[in-house]
């Protein structure tokens, strides 16, 4: 304990413990990455393979209930 | 007015012609019903936040036609009619209004609509006709004291026009909805609800408000009551 | 009737739609002209904002000449400063607690969608802003009496005091009213309010701090000079970039 | 090809601030008087840099979303100021860090600090305003307009901030290769201001070619006071003597004497001057910049990714309710 604080050896005591908690971010983002482009590329392909899979939207129907040229009754 | 909607009429104030092309006036032509007015839907599709309410609407409305928007609840009219209202964007698709087949940029579209709805809430600590001249002054219309009395009276409102809105009842404040929306005289009208709280004297007002608007304008009505169903010429039916 | 109804149609203005087809620069500011007029007649049927205001100011004031009235303070530099800080931290309270208001009350009565329907984007703005600007004078006419009169600040250069007051009083319109706007669509409004103004207002809260010092002090209107040419740079980035953003929160 | 690329890059960024990060304590020589705890700077400055850029990305993508209205747009301007707002944190923290080691104070409203503060207080409004809006569209068109409007009153605040403290500890003048602090001409008798230190010239002291200023430092908040000597040599116009401010590494300088009109030039001089002169440090100095706003684009890619996907799933759940 006391070797890791005298100074000469202190200096590479701090710079190993900065170059953990570096790789530590690296393999965090690098895992990170390549999970999110994976689902990324998974949404895609389920989308290409099968657009009404997405956007099963309530259907809408428009139907024509009095003849275009009929003159409007009252009311 | 004639009952035909006139496409692309000459008037006395606008040279032959220069109708169909680019005419600066020509929203002046749309208020007055002096060009004929459409409404095309082209796939529309509307989100509630992330969840899509309906998709793929397509249709086309001229001059003259009542189209009856109807659904279960939640199916989406309200949002329908907001988006035709431009209130609200959607999520796929496009609302084109034509001004004597010209297209109107969507902001330019909105001043050409009478909103009836639920949602429309007007100013509660302004009297009736000070409400309707405050939208008449932002629209920039001219209108007289005799001219909104005459709108008051014809939503039958007549006498009660001093009164707070905060002292309305709620088929009052549903008819000052109306005075509103008819204010300057728009060539689309969009109800939502258009029966709601009224008595018999106000949907006979309904009534005679969609059947001037049917003859040369376009009304969307938002409704699921049997006996408003029958306004229509044309049926939307969401969520089915 | 219905024919007498189309001809009031046509006193529409036909030369400002002919101008530009859509409404032109006239039509606008009377259009911002009738909302502000709206806003006023509503703001002075209930009164909330200018009570809040006022009373806000006027609590401050108050709680500031109980601490520090009975003490002849010396006018040292560092007093003068300590009383311009007081002044603008009573007027900025008061500012984030009333300025929201115009469209906060549109929001929570829901009227907002019958104003976008008939009320150019702009209208709306330049509407709410001039009533925001009329709020804080009032506010600070009566915020600085009290000030000059509880807590017994003197008063070096009344014109450049005036002056700064005037010109901090429009940068804080004009920075906060588009936020206000935006906020008014949001929930928790009225701490988001501030939140959301503060880092922005930072800047002239600064400056007109200093030049308030100086004007209570011997420093003449000349020297104020800088610190309005400052706020007023300030007043118009932020009215122009209100201006050119208001579109996409109304819209939204 | 691409995403071969794509990961030779990643790797690469992963490889060169791990290179950084032995430079900086290492390479980079130790500074004059400050200890280790000078070394901070190598990651201070470059994080400092990437908050700006932050800033900028994230106003440029919101104007592009508001042009567009393409979701991705905001994704993109929302990851710009998650990273941006991280790495404004540790800038500040770094800063405080040194601050605290070289001065003994954490925090001094300095014009850097200030701003800086300010960017802190937009990113965290920005966040809240974002919170307090369910509806998405309306989130990201609003916070998009927050956003560019906060960098409108930008400039201002950049201009402003040098005016709250009347002068500045934070070395730009010290470490920067070129730059100089212009220091203080005192008559004999008078005050003035360095630093935040209040110095008043009792009296110069003429002894052969050296003269010898006596200088009285009071702390801020005046908690104790000390005369210091400083000296300065006529025949070479060089400084002799640089005694120490109390409690502060920073030294009191005699850069010129006027014996007729008996005044002097006195100046704040830091340690560390000329550090840039130095190769090694400026060559890590550039690296670390390059390193850290890789990082930053990269850590931009990441979120914006993520947010882009969880979109996705969002609409997909929506669409089956």
């Amino acid at each position: 304990m006391s070797v890791a604080l005298e100074a000469g050896v202190a200096i590479y005591v701090a710079m190993a413990v900065a170059l953990a908690v570096w790789i530590g971010i690296f393999v965090y983002l690098w895992r990170l990455d390549a999970q999110a482009s994976a689902l990324k590329r998974e949404l895609e392909r389920e989308q290409s393979e099968d657009p009404v899979e997405r956007a099963p939207a309530p259907r809408a129907t428009v139907t024509r209930v009095r003849p275009a040229s009929s003159e409007p009754g009252e009311g | 007015m004639s009952g035909q909607p006139a496409l692309c009429n000459p008037t006395s104030r606008t040279p032959p012609g220069r109708v169909c092309e680019h005419h600066p006036g020509f929203q002046f032509l749309c208020y007055n019903r002096q060009v004929e007015t459409r409404l095309t839907v082209e796939g529309v599709a509307a989100t509630y936040g992330a969840r899509r309410v309906f998709a793929d609407v397509s249709l086309e409305l001229s001059g003259g036609e009542v189209l009856v928007v109807s659904g279960a609840n939640g199916s989406g009219k309200s949002t329908f009619l907001r988006l035709l209202a431009g209130l609200q964007r959607p999520e796929a698709g496009q609302i084109v209004y034509r001004c004597g087949g010209q297209a109107l940029d969507p902001r330019d579209a909105a001043r050409l609509i009478g909103w009836v709805a639920p949602d429309l809430m007007l100013y509660r600590e302004l009297t009736g006709r000070e409400n309707l001249r405050f939208f008449a002054e932002v629209r920039r219309l001219h209108l007289d004291d005799g001219a909104i009395e005459a709108l008051l009276e014809r939503v039958g409102l007549a006498g009660r026009g001093d009164e707070r809105l905060a002292t309305y009842s709620s088929g009052m404040a549903q008819r000052l909805r109306y005075a509103y929306a008819l204010l300057h005289h728009p060539p689309v009208l969009l109800l939502d609800e258009p029966g709601l709280t009224l008595d018999e004297r106000g949907t006979a007002v309904v009534e005679r408000v969609i059947a001037e608007q049917r003859r040369s304008g376009i009304v969307v009505v938002a409704t699921n009551d049997p006996r408003e169903l029958r306004y229509g010429d044309l049926l939307l039916r969401l969520g089915t | 009737m219905h024919k007498e109804l189309d001809q009031n149609v046509a006193g529409v203005e036909r030369e400002e739609l002919e101008a530009s087809g859509s409404l032109g620069v006239r039509a606008v500011l009377g259009a911002s002209w009738a909302v502000f007029v709206k806003d006023l007649r509503t703001e002075l049927r209930t009164r909330y904002a200018i009570n809040v205001l006022v009373l806000f100011a006027a609590c401050a004031a108050v709680a500031v000449s109980l601490g520090v009235g009975f003490i002849g303070l010396r006018r040292t530099d560092e007093a003068l400063l300590i009383q311009a800080t007081l002044l603008w931290i009573a007027l900025l309270f008061a500012a984030l607690n009333g300025l929201s208001r115009g469209f906060v009350q549109e929001e929570e009565t829901r009227t907002m969608a019958a104003l976008r329907l008939a009320a150019p984007p702009l209208a709306v703005y330049l509407g709410k802003f001039l009533l925001n600007v009329l709020l804080l004078a009032v506010l600070e006419a009566i915020t600085s009496l009290l000030f000059i009169v509880l807590v017994r600040v003197q008063v070096g250069s009344p014109l450049a005091l005036i002056g700064t007051l005037a010109a901090g009083g429009l940068s804080l319109a004009t920075a906060t009213t588009i936020l206000a706007a935006i906020i008014a669509r949001a929930s928790f409004k009225s701490a988001l309010f501030a939140v959301l103004a503060f880092p922005l207002i930072v800047p002239p809260l600064i400056v007109a701090i200093q030049s308030t010092a100086a004007a209570l002090g011997s420093g003449g209107l000349p020297q104020a000079v800088p610190a309005l040419q400052f706020l007023g740079a300030y007043s118009v980035a932020t009215f122009v970039a209100s201006l050119l953003l208001f579109r996409f929160v109304w819209e939204a | 090809m691409v995403q071969r690329l794509a990961r030779l890059g990643k790797l690469l960024i992963g490889l060169w601030l791990a290179g950084v990060a032995i430079a900086m304590f290492l390479v980079v020589p130790q500074y004059e008087g400050l200890g280790n705890a000078g070394r901070i700077v190598i990651m201070h400055v470059p994080t400092a840099w990437v908050a700006v850029v932050a800033f900028t990305v994230s106003a440029i993508f919101s104007a592009r979303y508001l042009w567009r209205r393409r979701p991705q747009d905001d994704d993109y301007a929302l990851a710009a100021a998650e990273s941006g707002f991280l790495f404004t944190t540790l800038a500040t923290v770094t800063g405080m860090i040194f601050s605290q080691v070289v001065w003994g104070v954490y925090w001094n409203w300095d014009p850097r600090q200030t701003s800086i503060f300010v960017l802190l207080l937009i990113y965290a409004a920005l966040f809240a305003l974002r919170a307090a809006i369910d509806e998405p569209q309306r989130r990201r068109q609003l916070s998009a307009v927050y956003s560019l409007f906060a960098f409108v009153t930008m400039p201002f605040l950049v201009f402003v901030a040098p005016r709250i403290a009347d002068s500045t500890l934070h070395p730009n003048c010290a470490f920067i290769q070129g730059s100089q602090c212009d220091g203080l001409t005192l008559e004999v008798g008078k005050i003035g201001l360095l630093g935040d230190r209040k110095v008043q010239l009792l009296a110069l002291e003429r002894n052969g070619d050296v003269v010898t200023a006596q200088v009285k430092v009071s702390e801020p908040g005046l908690t104790a006071e000390r005369v210091l000597s400083p000296s300065f040599d006529l025949v070479h116009e060089e400084m002799v003597a640089r005694p120490e401010f109390p409690g502060l590494r920073y030294q009191l300088g005699l850069e010129a004497v006027d014996l007729e009109a008996n005044s002097a030039l006195l100046n704040i001089e830091a340690p560390g001057t000329g550090l840039l002169e130095n190769r090694r440090t400026l060559f890590t100095f550039l690296a670390a910049i390059i390193g850290f706003t890789a990082l930053f684009f990269w850590m931009l890619s990441v979120r914006a990714t993520l947010l882009g996907v969880q979109w996705a799933l969002a609409q997909r759940a929506g669409g089956r309710l």
